[in-house]
């Protein structure tokens, strides 16, 4: 099992859509193609949407928040819009949920980050 | 019946998945719920890849060792390395923290590792490596045990 | 990049399935074919099953070791047990030959590696175990390297 | 992964559906049933699907000639109704088709056996 990473530019949202499984060894290859496109590309927010991925680690959570503090020093935000059950768990171990706000669908989060 | 298995491979990143599959495919005539089986998956993957970060530096060479022993419904895992061990246990253990900021590690290993697990204990001597002791009692289905 | 991993195990016929999980997760990275992968699952399978019934008798009693190693696109196993040994090779690798047809054994367990893998020895000495070196070349698919 | 089976007396019939692995450990669970259950009805000939088994290794060969053998000392016939790719592959290895029948499916395999 590795990870498919699914990432579009919504309206200079950063979509990221992850299927699979997010370990350190995906983490890295997720960092480096967000880096890229971020250099690339004006990117004002990101949305994560989770509802696919099936396993996530530690080493999950370090690359998302070093993506959260990525986007926020650049004056933008990041929202989740879907999770999974196993996911869940860990974002509330960790208190994820304090800084990064979690919305029903995409087109809501989109809407929600005053896009759409 | 007591049922065990020794698992050691390479310390490289590549071997993560391969360690929850093989640890997982081994407990699974336990017949764990699905929770219990992501815990100990995401337990062994905190394990595992601490040894090779933090363990080995990220230098590939080395040996992960992973140890299991299934007993009635308990399982007993051991996940070790010969790399570099820790200083400070009780620093290591506290939620957040961790040696390797800039390679964005979240802290939050151990303590996920004891809270997804019913004891977790670790032995580790500065130079010579490191052993995480941990055991979960599963709620096996009986009426599916054939 | 050469990657490798060991695996030992409690004797018991539970840990077939294992074995083949564990050794197929380990080699996924070199994005076999389903053949190729199946013909690696069946040649563990044959292996440990000997291991067990034949090695160590079907007591439970004893490890059944394996070594993996990936090395470019190719598969080296070695499958091993501490048991009784065989005393005359060249008969054992005969079609149909069978010492245990009493447990309905077909007698094509060394017919089938020497079929599914490229090249298959056998080290064996009685009274102190055996142990099978199997190797394959799989056709990476390169295309889904990234 | 274990073996799923399913056993179904038919006109005299004894089907064999098997679904998964069929090893070592599982070929002598497949045992214990199928000696159970001739011990208990009258079974003339036996049918096996195995279109649905994903594994095979030659411990399944071996409770298939075992059950092919007390069928025949009985007068009966064993024939196969369906196979997968993997499993085709090992009863062509071991010459198995020559002496158990392959045909196309379940029913026509019944017609065949002279039952239905
Ligand atoms: N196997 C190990 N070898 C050496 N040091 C380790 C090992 N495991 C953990 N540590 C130390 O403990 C710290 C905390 O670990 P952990 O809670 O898993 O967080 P993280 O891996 O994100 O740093 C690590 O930063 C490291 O300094
Ligand atoms: N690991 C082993 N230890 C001892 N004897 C073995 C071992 N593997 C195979 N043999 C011997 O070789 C014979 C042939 O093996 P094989 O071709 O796999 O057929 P089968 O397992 O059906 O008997 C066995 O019957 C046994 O006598």
């Amino acid at each position: 099992m590795s990870l498919k990473m699914d990432l579009e530019v919504k309206y200079g949202v950063l979509c990221i859509r992850l299927e699979g499984e997010l370990d350190h060894h995906t983490a890295d290859q997720l960092r480096t193609r967000v880096n890229q496109l971020m250099d690339e590309e004006m990117i004002q927010h990101i949305l994560l949407n989770l509802g696919n991925l099936s396993f996530m680690d530690s080493s999950g959570l370090g690359v998302i928040l070093g993506r959260y503090k990525q986007i926020t020093s650049l004056g933008g935000e990041m929202v989740v819009c879907a999770i999974s059950p196993a996911v869940r768990r860990l974002f509330e171990l960790s208190g994820m949920f304090k800084i990064i706000r979690l919305e029903t669908d995409e087109s809501d989060a989109l809407h929600r980050l005053g896009v759409a | 019946m007591k049922n065990e298995m020794s698992l050691s491979f390479t310390a490289i990143s590549e071997n993560e998945s391969f360690a929850r599959v093989a640890v997982a495919a081994f407990i699974a005539r336990l017949d764990p719920t699905l929770d219990e089986l992501t815990e100990i998956k995401t337990v062994v993957s905190e394990a595992v890849t601490n040894c090779i970060i933090h363990g080995y530096n990220n230098t590939g060479n080395g040996q992960v060792r992973i140890h299991v022993v299934l007993d009635e419904g308990t399982v007993a895992l051991e996940i070790h390395d010969d790399g570099i061990g820790i200083k400070d246990v009780a620093q290591a253990k506290q939620p957040l923290f961790t040696t390797k900021p800039e390679l964005e590690r979240s802290g939050m290993g151990f303590t996920i590792m004891e809270n997804f697990m019913d004891h977790v204990r670790i032995e580790t001597e500065v130079g010579k490596g490191t052993t995480v002791f941990m055991t979960k009692e599963v709620s096996q289905n009986r009426a599916a045990c054939k």
